[in-house]
Parts: structure tokens; sequence; C-alpha cells
């Protein structure tokens, strides 16, 4: 038994805390069996701080058309089970990041890396011109 | 007293070398991850609060501890620098050592106690300073003695490095030998020296001699010989005439038929020698299963029986199936997903759709009942991409836990061998048993296999 | 996100409040005593509720640009949130991280004297 | 592989030496070119100690080989195994089928006069 929630949202970084909020209710949503009340907590902060990477990535990279960018989250709930994947039109781009070196202390390139390691599983796909990337994580 | 328990990665380093899967916290003692002797230490000690201290990562620790409330403590994480002085430790945890007394356990170690004696009074009455060191670490009392008058208790109290695969092999045997006696230890023990977890299922014949310790969800078969001093992990197959003696066996280990482990460390696919540090990584699927003839010559009949069941299938389902998923299709119930997952040539992958269909109401019932999702799975039978039955498709993308660490010991199948056993559905359980399958079925079994998978699929509804 | 400066014992003290993203990193890496490469910062956290990895990139990216990165940016009080994002990407090894802000600004004073 | 002769007290002794790894993929060789051997001498020595590493397939072979020398009325004798081929030989029982020596010297010796070839240890 699943249900599904689709919302789409402006590409613009104000509405990064409508996504980031959505997902967090939605995720407090899910149950699991012998889950501790920690368990929970991670898994849902596990989801904001995965939204929170792939929406602000959406809308860094969502300058280059001229009609208003948007981005739309699907919601797939099932018992145990939370699927987000985010749909936009900007350019193709691969989620094989490698790990941020450190040491060099980066500003930037650490989002995907932290999706991948949040996550249980993470694909992306191209269809027509859009990218897809899909984040799921079992409870 | 507080307790803080700060541990450098380069003290355990030789962990991440040896067993890459195990966060050096985490190793067990027998059956029992590191950190638990600790924590235990601690609340004999009377902590109500325990800080674990890392320059690393702690991850692993906090998904295993959590807050503590398991064990009627607090526990909490913290991270520090390696360089860093005890004054910057303490001072890094100033609010959580809130002016109260503090105990320090330093180093990669373990701690010899027993839990029968009363350190709370023997701790609150030592002055403040070093209380207990050897090489590898030390036990430090910071703050003012809770309790002036010193009391004559004493009770043992050292520590042992754990520096190396010898040292961690001895402290295995020591706590097994000394059994439930000075330390918490895990498993139901019928008779002293003998511990046993969970759902462990031993043939008649099965020969256990004391001291043993051994973990959950285990399958000793025939004539397999069990110590003294084995200690075997979790979700563990040892096969027919096999014997274990003074050897620890991790979690998720298959030792096959006919073999001798004594003395050795086995983790997975890896063998090693405490003593000369020497390690093989077996490359076998059926690890450590011997010497068999007939690999080659039982395939092709595999093959074939796998090809004819699915097309007995192929014909049988045909008409139930073009019915139920043209009228599911249009009510918007049959959703696909493609997916690439493992393909059981090293390296390559297969791309599969998979369909969920809701059990809501009557069509999706039996569309579950009779396994109609696998229906287009089938035709790949034919084709040699997947088996009949074998193991669970594992997706490429993911690092999962379970990857086979040679594709020998993983085929993707329609059904799989744990769909069939209803083995408990947890990732480790499930992935032993295939492996299990996959080394003794054949293809008469295998048909037999997929009809128990064929009625017992559509029961189990929680699996992920 | 709120910033708020305070001193004591020489070292400035920066608390921030709320979310700390792509939206208000700007805002941070722009205060005045973060951006300065010669002032040691304390960076009190304890009342970020929410941190991605553009927070955590204005962060590491400021420390890079202080003299001695290590004790230019000293945190305090993070809660298990924030420090999971830090220990997700390993940053955790760069900073020095204290549970109690005096604690900090006594560890970054100390610090300062033994550099001049 | 490089196979020598060795004479000694009047029994021909080959000498085979054993390279790098022997698993499922690279055991027929062996297989192959026993029997060449056999036409020598019945009497075999096998040095493994550039031998790195042995699967259940390569421990296959070997003991096939020492079946076949056997048959013929010789033994197949090892020396110098290193610790991972050892723990595998030791994991299998393999010890209890093959006479072991550290050295190639001291088992091409136990073939000597005095040490009946015949039989194996």
């Amino acid at each position: 038994m699943s249900s599904i929630i689709t919302l789409t949202l402006p590409g613009d970084p104000l509405f990064t805390e409508v996504a980031r909020q959505t997902t967090t209710s939605v995720a407090s949503l899910l149950t699991g069996e012998n889950r501790s009340a920690s368990d929970e907590t991670q898994f849902i902060h596990d989801f904001e701080l995965a939204i929170s990477e792939a929406f602000t990535n959406s809308v860094k990279y969502a300058g280059e058309h001229d009609t208003p960018p948007t981005v739309t989250l699907t919601f797939e709930i099932e018992k145990r089970r939370l699927t987000v994947s985010l749909l936009d039109a900007n350019s193709p781009f691969s989620i094989d990041t490698p790990a941020p070196d450190i040491e060099s202390y980066p500003e930037n390139g650490y989002g995907l890396w932290i999706i991948r390691k949040v996550m249980d599983c993470v694909t992306y796909r191209r269809e027509g011109n859009s990218n897809i990337i899909s984040m799921s994580k079992t409870l | 007293m507080k307790t803080i328990l700060a541990l450098r990665e380069a003290e355990c380093a030789w962990v991440r070398d040896a067993f890459p899967c195990v966060h050096p916290l985490l190793l067990p003692i027998c059956n029992k991850p590191f950190i638990e002797f600790l924590i235990d230490f601690a609340i004999l000690v009377g902590s109500p609060a325990v800080r674990i201290l890392g320059d690393g990562e702690l991850d692993a620790v906090e998904r295993y501890c959590e807050n503590g409330s398991r064990w009627g403590i607090d526990i909490s994480y913290a991270n520090m620098q390696t360089g860093d002085s005890v004054e910057t430790m303490l001072g890094k945890n100033r609010r959580f050592c809130d002016k109260e007394r503090v105990m320090m356990v330093s180093g990669f170690s373990f701690v010899r106690y027993d839990k029968r004696r009363d350190y709370k009074s023997l701790a609150g009455s030592m002055p403040e300073g070093e209380w207990v060191a050897g090489p590898g670490g030390s036990i430090t009392l910071f703050g003012a003695p809770e309790k002036p008058e010193a009391q004559a208790a004493d009770a043992p109290l050292s520590l042992m490095a754990l520096d190396g695969m010898a040292s961690y092999y001895r402290a295995s045997m020591e706590a097994l030998e000394t059994g439930a006696d000075r330390y918490v230890l895990p498993g139901y023990g019928g008779e002293p020296g003998c511990a046993i977890g969970r759902n462990v299922v031993m043939s008649k014949s099965v020969e256990i001699r004391k001291p043993v310790s051994i973990g959950n969800n285990v399958q000793l078969l025939g004539d397999a010989i069990i110590g003294p001093s084995a200690i075997i992990g979790s979700n563990v197959i040892i096969d027919r005439e096999s014997t274990v003696e003074s050897s620890i066996v991790f979690d998720n280990t298959y030792i096959g038929e006919q073999l001798e482990v004594i003395g050795r460390i086995a983790s997975g696919n890896r063998l090693s020698d405490p003593v000369s540090g020497v390690a093989v990584t077996m490359e076998d699927p059926h690890l450590l299963s011997g010497i068999r003839k007939s690999e080659a010559l039982g395939a092709l009949p595999r093959k074939i029986v796998h090809a004819l069941g699915a097309l007995i299938l192929i014909v049988l389902l045909a008409v139930p199936f073009l019915v139920v998923s043209t009228l599911l299709r249009l009510g918007g119930g049959w959703r696909s997903a493609t997916g690439d997952y493992l393909s059981g040539k090293s390296g390559e992958t297969i791309s599969l759709g998979k369909v969920e269909p809701d059990a809501a109401n009557a069509l999706d019932t039996i569309a579950s009942t009779l396994s109609l999702d696998r229906y287009p799975w089938l035709f790949r039978v034919l084709t040699a991409e997947l088996a009949l039955i074998g193991s669970t498709p594992l997706p490429a993308e993911t690092q999962h836990p379970n990857a086979p660490a040679n594709a020998l010991a993983y085929r993707p199948g329609v059904f799989s061998y744990a769909e069939a056993e209803q083995w408990p559905a947890t990732g480790g359980d499930a992935a032993i048993v295939e492996r299990y399958h996959l080394v003794h079925s054949g293809p008469i079994s295998d048909i037999g296999l997929v009809v128990k998978a064929f009625v017992n699929r559509p029961h189990e509804k929680t699996t992920p | 996100m709120i910033i708020t400066e305070t001193s004591a014992n020489g070292i400035v003290i920066v608390a921030l409040e709320g979310r700390l993203d792509a939206l208000s990193a700007p805002k941070l890496r722009g205060s005045p005593p973060v951006a300065d490469p010669k002032t040691a910062v304390v960076l009190d956290l304890e009342k970020v509720d929410f941190m991605d990895s553009s927070g955590l990139g204005a962060i590491v990216g400021a420390a890079r640009e202080k003299g001695d990165p290590a004790c230019g940016i000293v945190l305090s009080c993070m809660n298990n949130k924030v420090r999971r994002t830090f220990e997700t990407t390993n940053a955790q090894r760069l900073f020095h991280i204290f549970d109690d802000t005096s604690a900090a600004v006594d560890f970054a004073a100390t610090r300062q004297i033994a550099r001049t | 592989m490089k196979f020598t002769l060795d004479n000694i007290d009047g029994h021909l002794v080959g000498i085979a030496e054993l390279e790098g790894r022997l698993d499922a993929s690279n055991s027929k060789p062996l297989q192959k070119i026993m029997p060449e051997w056999l036409e020598k001498t019945p009497f075999l020595v096998f040095d493994c100690s550039r031998l790195d590493f042995i699967d259940s397939s390569g421990l296959g072979a070997i003991v096939g080989c020492l079946r076949k020398a056997i048959d013929n009325k010789g033994d197949l004798r090892l020396s110098e195994l290193n610790g991972k081929v050892a723990m595998v030989f030791e994991l299998t029982k393999a010890t209890r089928l093959f006479s072991i020596f550290t050295n190639r010297g001291e088992a091409v010796a136990s073939f000597a006069a005095g040490a009946d070839p015949g039989s194996a240890k």
C-alpha cells in the first residue's frame, strides 16, 4: 500500500524551506517496527538534509532558461520506505561525484556526496529534457 | 561521576585493515561489541552518563549505542583532534563534565574487571590521577574523591592493549574462558561455559565442547564439532562434518563442509591466523567449502531445469497475467520501475522492471498470490540472464551491505531462496541462506524451493 | 538566520540562530569578524537547528582564509543534527569542537597568546 | 612451470616449481602436463615457494596429481608452502594427504634410499 504526493515549487531558494518542511512532515508519517525514537529522528533528518541539498542544487543550476524554473517533488510513501524524486528542466549531470577532499577546505561540492551518504539508494535518470533524481531510504 | 571514553583512530587502525566491515569500537569480543564492555564498566563505576569521544567517524557507533537508554544511561558523542591534550579534551567537554568527578578511559584496551566487585566505592575513594595504566591506554580520574575516607575495597582492574590480531584473539579467548562470571556476556547459558543465542538450529549429531559462545540465527549441520573455545557470531552456517576449535567466526560467515578451522579467525570470506597475522581471502563461492568436483557437471542440468520450470510457469500464468495486468493497468494500479541490478557475471548489470501491485483490492490480491509481478522476469530465465530461483537481485548502483564479495556466490533469480525459506527478512540473514542454497541446492531441490517460494511469497508483505 | 556578535576574553563570539543553508550562508561569509583573516572567532552553533552543505561550505571556506584554520574558527555547542552533517563529510577533522562556549573562548584565547 | 629432474641414490625425482596463483582459471595446464612428467618419473616434488595463492580448484588439481602419482606407484611431496597456502591446506585437511617439507632439498632427499619412496607419511 503506498501513497503518492506531488508538489511543484518555484525554483527559487526561498522555497527550500517549504521543500524541507514538507519532507520532514511526510517522513514523520512512516513507522518502523522495532525502531527507536532516535532512529526515527535520524531518518527524518536524513531526508531533510538530502532534500535540502537536492533542491539547492536544482535552484543553483536553473538560471539557464528563460521560463521561470520549477522543481517538482514526488513523495512515494510506503509503510517503511520513503522515496522522494526531484524533477527539474536543467542540463544533465552526473551523481557519481567523488568524496570531497576535506583537507583542502573545499567550499562547495559536498551536496551529492551527502545525499548518497545519508540515503540507502540514489538513482538519476534523464527523461526528455528533465533530470529526475530519486532518493529512497527504509526506516 | 561521569565517564569519557576517548579513542583515537590510529590506535585501532589495524581493525580497519583486518575487519573492514566492523567499526573498531564495535569489534566483537566474545560476541559482544568492544564498546559495550566499556559501557558496562562505566555503569559498574556508577556513571549516569557516558561520552564517547573520537577523532574519526562515530556514525556506526552512534547507530548501535544510540542515546544509551538501552542500558539506562545517557550516551552522547563528541569529536576531538588527534593531537589534543587531556586538558583540551576535558575543555571540549566542559559542559558535559559539569564540575563533576570524571573518569576518562582512553586507548584501545580491553578492560579486565569483575562485575561482582564494588567498583563504585573504589572509584569514589580513589585519589585524583591515574587509576590504572597499560601500554595501550589508561583510566584516569579527575576531580576530588567523593568519599574522602579511603575504603579498603580492592577489586581487580587491569588493561590489555588491543594492538593487533594476536591480542584481540587473546582477549576474546580470555573473555570466553572467564565466561559470564566476570563480564556480562550475551546468549542463554543452560550450563556454564556454553552461551547460545536465539534461533540456533543444531543437528542431533553436532558435538559441542565447552567453552563456546554462539550468536543468533546460527545453523550447525550434521556431525559438526564446535569447540572447545569457539566463538561463533550471528548468521553463521557451519556445514557438515566441519570442526571449529579455538577460533572466532564473525557474523555472516559460511564455513563449508569437512573443514578444520583451528586457531583461526574467519570473517566473511577471509581466514586469518591470529598468531602470524597471515590472512587468506577465499575467492571460491563456497568459501571454505572444500573440494567440490561436481560444480561444472551440475551447472548444465540446473540451467535446463530452470528454463523448463520457467517455461511451465510462463504457459500456466499467461492467461491470468494478460487479464489481470491489463485490468490493473487500466486502473493505474500496475506501476513498474526499471532499475539496474547486478548480474551474475561480475561487473555486468541487467535491467529489470520491478512491479509493485498494491494489495488493496481483489485483482491485486490475485496478482500477488500468483506472483504475476514477477511474470516478465520469467522470460529472462530462458535467455539465461536470471535463474528461476537464486539470490534476490541487488540494485547495481548502491554499495549494498550484502553485496557478494565475488560473483560466484551470487546468482540473481526470479524467486529467491530467502523467499522460499521465509527466513527472517533482515539483510544479513537472507544473504547467508541464499549463499547456502546456491552451494547446496541441485536441480531437483530447486524445483521444490521454487514451489515453496511461490507459496510463501504472498504472505510476507513487510519486506522492503 | 540571526547573527549576533559579542566578545569575551578578547575573543569574538559569533552566535548563529536559525537555519544555515544556501539562503543564509552568504550572510555568515559576509560577517566582518568571520571574513577577517586575522580575527579568531568562536562560532556558537547552539541555536542552529538545521545546517546543510552550503552552511558547512561557508564555515569551511571561512576557516580556510584564516591564518591558522584550526584555531581561526572554533566551534561550540553544535546539536546532533549539525554534528551529523559535519561527520558525513569528515569536516569534524578540521575543527576544534567544544560543547561549551566559555571553554571554546578559553581555548581560543590561549592559542592566540601562544602565537603572539 | 619449471620442471627439472634430480637423481637421488638411483631414484629419479622430478621437481616442479609452481608459481603465482593456482585457481579455477589456471589449474588446467598443470593437469595437462602431469602425464608428461609421470612418463619421466612417478616420484615428484612440487616446490611451492613461489606459489602465492591457491583455492579449492587449485587444491583439487594438486590432489588429482597426487592420485596419479600414487596410481603410478610413486608419490607427490610438497615443499615450502607459504603461510596463505598452508592455511588452505590446513583448513581442508589436505595436509593429511601429503608429505610436506620445509624446503625443497629435504623433500627431494626424502625419496633417497633408506627412506622408502613408495610410502607417504
